[in-house]
């Protein structure tokens, strides 16, 4: 028997495949699917303190090997989630861990303290959304705000907090350290690279919002480097995600550094993923006779 | 009205050029097939690898219960459609399904009006079959460019009549879809539209059901990626300015719900 | 007729297609299977003063729609490169630019003086090769730097200077401001986003130097995004790559705000494929009864 | 010697699976046939979208010069190889080439002895085939894990002696290719050594051609981008500690001039 168990930030987890925020709505549409408790995590679609209607359409745009996004955080509020959506997703035997997007630092405050208590599991502090104007990536850019807003996070729950980096910037490890300084129990990365494409017919930006988030196969290598790095800097376990579509994928990132992974943008183009990556990194680990999947984190550059 | 969908790797039965560019596709599916309303669509991988990387929508066009098959009729776009077109009998493909809301209708026999442009008559046939099953009367509008693009005409006539426009006048009269469409509105009583095309046909059903107070039904198309609900990628507007998801609360929707831009 | 013919910081070329440095050697492997006269210039291999020997194998790694590399420069160094190898590339009636590397700001301005006069139409300044410890990519990522390196560059030569951009910083603008401030004549945008793979069986870094840089169409909506801020932002023109395969792929660019492009890794997809970028360019601009390739450049932001 | 190449889409002509895993394919391309040497290589796109995005570098098997023709030997690896080997006789494939720098060899009469583990026989052919043309005389080692991977021993009986030795003894002898290597050049005497597979036959097969003073030509492979040496991907190194391109360079490199590792 092959433990696949991880902790993350206090989060108990049966294995270390999470699904990213964003990409499985609330989880709810894919129960049918198959059985959610078979994940390590779910981690939630954006919340906002009120409810938030997103970016005008187009949203999403195919590029090679990946996708644009511009979704722009669209959600029903947090007060929603926690009265009507999170006692669905409780019958499933999973950690919740919801995702939070505030404005201002003081709207990130109040969504962690408003969600205290709920039964999620953690919160995941996403600093790092590309497709809005105020907020967004902009905290996640600058060490000092980034920290601030942990700060604040930190502050109103006693909940695991773990904070979301985007890969845009000039020194991600600077990011990474500030956070963790700040209280951040454990960091996610990487959220998606900010793209854009053209559609050369109508000579205008494809999407509404003009740029765009980039996820997929495409970011992948990117997404392994910023693990690679910040797993070595900081002392807080880190999520890998970016591109992961496989077992061998996860393992890229748990092998540079990451104690568990989220599976994005390979739900679209499989929704059993997730489930099979989990399958895949068990073989993996039965033919590679490792007995617990903490002998693998950081393999590639702790030997 | 959203119901049980599965992925499934489905057998390709026969794969037929039904006119330049255009496939019709049988394949075997026999949980979709039992599952299936009208105006539901399937995610059907289009790649054995990241080429493309996002699964394509394409609605259900035909079900053949007793034989656990259903049918799909789609053009040639770009790589999607292409690699599909062709995938030959015997192969496998994945798709996910059924999803979506479709065609809203009752049990009781009623009049009712469908509006098919190109290869809009996709999702139609599946409910012309059903509605005609249930005894409805139909008449069944074509709207092509030319005579080659006239699609399924033959199977619509099974199921009630069927007018046909070209714009070229090869086939049928010679004129627009929506002119047909007006004029048979003021000549014939209907109960409810059925519509699925193009942008300017779907807002011209929008426009003629408010003008002749006859409630419509549209089938929308918007980039999809999850196809489940799930990305919030493939939103329309609602009349109240907030977002709907074509792939959930549509992709059918009563005509005077949505706002059609673009 | 269309008008393809460009300009660029006074290089006058027939067509806005080049070929990216570093994927089209220097030239010659290319010219048996096409006249490399059909491209609007060739841009060398990064040239450095001594002869460089380059990074240790394995240097290369394929990637969804991409690949990783860390070739680290190698090169005959700029004597050979002036004595041997340019009199070889001036039989092709093409304009030459050569690639620069200086591991010093005092080298930049060695390799600048020591080409001018020898017949190379310009100089692309490498500011940001994301493969070496020492200048590389650090020149690029501070806006100081990168105005010095240019400013030494400028006050050594006479030839145009054209100076070349990484994506892996927070804000591109900033620095594309900082070089046009400097003197710089155009931009080129963008270098290889900084990424890496694991070899999953070997639990090591794929790469002999761990990170590589990641391009081809994976990269090209991060490309795009980045044509499109900076061309609005300067009033230097940009040449466009990243990712580019088609005539389409170069198009979304030039509407972006690009005046030229380069074709890059697609060399290696198809080397014949900056041939064909040219004729689909031209097409596209009969279709659309464009009559001079200005009226697209960054029409999607003009218009 | 790395002389005219040309970018061509070739018509398969037949695929044959020759081993598990391993195919044999005939293209028609009469410019490769006519301007290739031994030990040369092409790089072959093997997808029609950018997954994989890089071609694939195969060693030419065999020519069939007066019929236009090439062969190639591979084994399933990958994605690339996969799809490769599941393409039909009359589809087309676009190929590079011939590249690289082959084995080098005189016109007169020698005594050569060629080694080849496992698909490194793919490269071995060819050249075989050209100095038994040129009437040297002739031994080939082939080694594999097992029977069913001895590769084209009967082509190879063709153009002289062949030995096989295979790790479970199911055909030939039992044992590895390197003791059955180092028997041979004990025993008998030959010009020069011929040889490719994996590392550690590479390794053998330079130890030996030392030891026993017998010049040897060796294959390398190393991963490829352009093929043309234009990208300084694919380098080795060489005894100078300087950097050679296995694509130009090479594939094939006197045996004392590189420093094999890893
Ligand atoms: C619910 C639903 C049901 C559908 N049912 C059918 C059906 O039954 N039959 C059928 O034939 N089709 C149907 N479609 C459309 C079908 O999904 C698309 O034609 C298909 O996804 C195209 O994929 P592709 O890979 O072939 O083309 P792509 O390569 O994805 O696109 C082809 C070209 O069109 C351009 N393009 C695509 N979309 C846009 C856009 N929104 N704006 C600007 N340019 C764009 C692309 O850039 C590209 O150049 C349906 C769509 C939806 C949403
Ligand atoms: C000059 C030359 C000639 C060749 N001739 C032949 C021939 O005649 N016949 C033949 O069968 N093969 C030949 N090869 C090898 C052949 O090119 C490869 O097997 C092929 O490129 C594999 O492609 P793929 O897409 O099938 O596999 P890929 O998907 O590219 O690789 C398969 C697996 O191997 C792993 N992998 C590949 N390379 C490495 C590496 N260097 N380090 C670690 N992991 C790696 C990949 O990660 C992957 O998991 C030759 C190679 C060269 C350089
Ligand atoms: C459609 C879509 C919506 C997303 N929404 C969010 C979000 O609400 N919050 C967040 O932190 N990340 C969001 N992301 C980013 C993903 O969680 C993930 O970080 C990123 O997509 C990289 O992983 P992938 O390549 O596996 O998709 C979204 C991504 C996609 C594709
Ligand atoms: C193998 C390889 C070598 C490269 N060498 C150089 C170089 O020497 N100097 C440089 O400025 N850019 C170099 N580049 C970057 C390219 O010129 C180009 O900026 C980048 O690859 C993005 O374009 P593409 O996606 O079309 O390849 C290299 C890229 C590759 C793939
Ligand atoms: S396609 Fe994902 S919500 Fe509709
Ligand atoms: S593969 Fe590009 S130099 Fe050899």
């Amino acid at each position: 028997m092959v433990d696949l168990s991880v902790e993350i930030a206090g989060i108990r987890m049966k294995n270390p495949v999470m699904v990213a925020s964003g990409t499985f709505g609330f989880g709810l549409e894919y129960a049918q699917l198959f059985d959610l408790s078979r994940l390590g995590a779910i981690v939630t679609k954006a919340l906002t303190v009120e409810p938030w209607p997103g970016n005008p359409p187009p949203r999403i745009w195919e590029t090679p090997a990946g996708l644009l996004n511009a979704i722009g955080l669209q959600n029903p509020g947090v007060e929603v989630f926690a009265d009507e959506i999170l006692p669905e997703l409780k019958k499933f035997d999973i950690p919740v861990i919801a995702n939070i997007a505030g404005f201002t630092k003081e709207e990130f405050a109040e969504l962690a303290s408003r969600l205290t208590g709920t039964g999620v599991s953690g919160l995941e502090v996403n600093i790092s959304c590309p497709n809005v104007k105020a907020g967004g990536m902009v905290f996640g850019t600058v060490p000092e705000l980034a920290a601030e807003v942990v700060e604040a996070v930190v502050s109103s729950t006693s909940l695991p907090v773990i904070v979301k980096l985007t890969p845009n910037v000039t020194d991600i490890v600077a990011v990474a350290k500030a956070v963790v300084e700040a209280g951040a129990h454990a960091l996610s990365l990487i959220n998606t690279l900010l793209g854009m494409a053209i559609d050369i017919h109508r000579k205008k930006p494809v999407l509404a919002n003009v740029t765009g988030g980039l996820s997929g196969p495409a970011i992948r290598p990117v997404a392994v480097r910023a693990v690679w790095q910040v797993s070595q800097a900081v002392d807080v376990p880190v999520v890998g995600m970016g591109g992961i579509c496989t077992g061998s994928d996860a393992l890229e990132f748990i092998l540079a550094g990451a104690t568990a992974v989220a599976v994005g943008s390979a739900n679209f183009y499989d929704p059993l993923s997730s489930v099979k990556v989990v399958e895949e990194i068990e073989n993996y680990c039965i033919e590679h006779g490792v007995e617990s999947l903490h002998e693998l984190v950081g393999a590639a550059w702790k030997n | 009205m959203s119901g049980f969908y599965s992925e499934v790797s489905s057998q390709i039965v026969e794969q037929v050029s039904v006119a330049p560019d255009c496939y019709l596709l049988t394949l075997k599916a026999p949980q979709v097939a039992a599952a299936a309303n009208p105006g539901q669509f399937v995610m059907l991988r289009c790649s054995t690898g990241y080429d493309p990387f996002l699964r394509r929508p394409l609605s259900i066009h035909q079900v053949l219960r007793e034989q656990g098959k259903i049918r799909f009729l789609y053009r040639v776009k770009g790589k999607g459609t292409a690699w599909l077109s062709e995938r030959k009998p015997g192969e496998r493909v994945s798709l996910l399904g059924p999803l979506g809301r479709g065609f809203v209708y009752s049990e009781k026999k009623k009049k009712g009006l469908l509006v098919g442009a190109g290869i809009g008559v996709a999702p139609l046939l599946f409910l012309a079959e059903e509605l005609a099953s249930l005894e409805w009367q139909l008449v069944t509008l074509i709207g092509a460019r030319t005579a080659s693009q006239v699609l399924r005409g033959d199977a619509f006539s099974r199921c009630g009549a069927v007018k046909v426009i070209t714009e070229d006048g090869s086939a049928g009269e010679r004129g627009l879809l929506l002119q047909l469409l007006e004029r048979e509105l003021r000549e014939n009583d209907f109960d409810v539209i059925f519509g699925c095309g193009p942008l300017p046909v779907l807002k011209g059903i929008q426009e003629f059901s408010r003008r002749f107070g006859i409630p419509a039904q549209i089938a929308l198309e918007e980039r999809m990626a999850c196809g489940v609900g799930a990305c919030l990628g493939c939103v329309c507007q609602a009349r109240d300015r907030t977002y709907l998801r074509v792939c959930r609360e549509g992709p059918v929707f009563a005509a005077d719900e949505v706002i059609l831009d673009g």
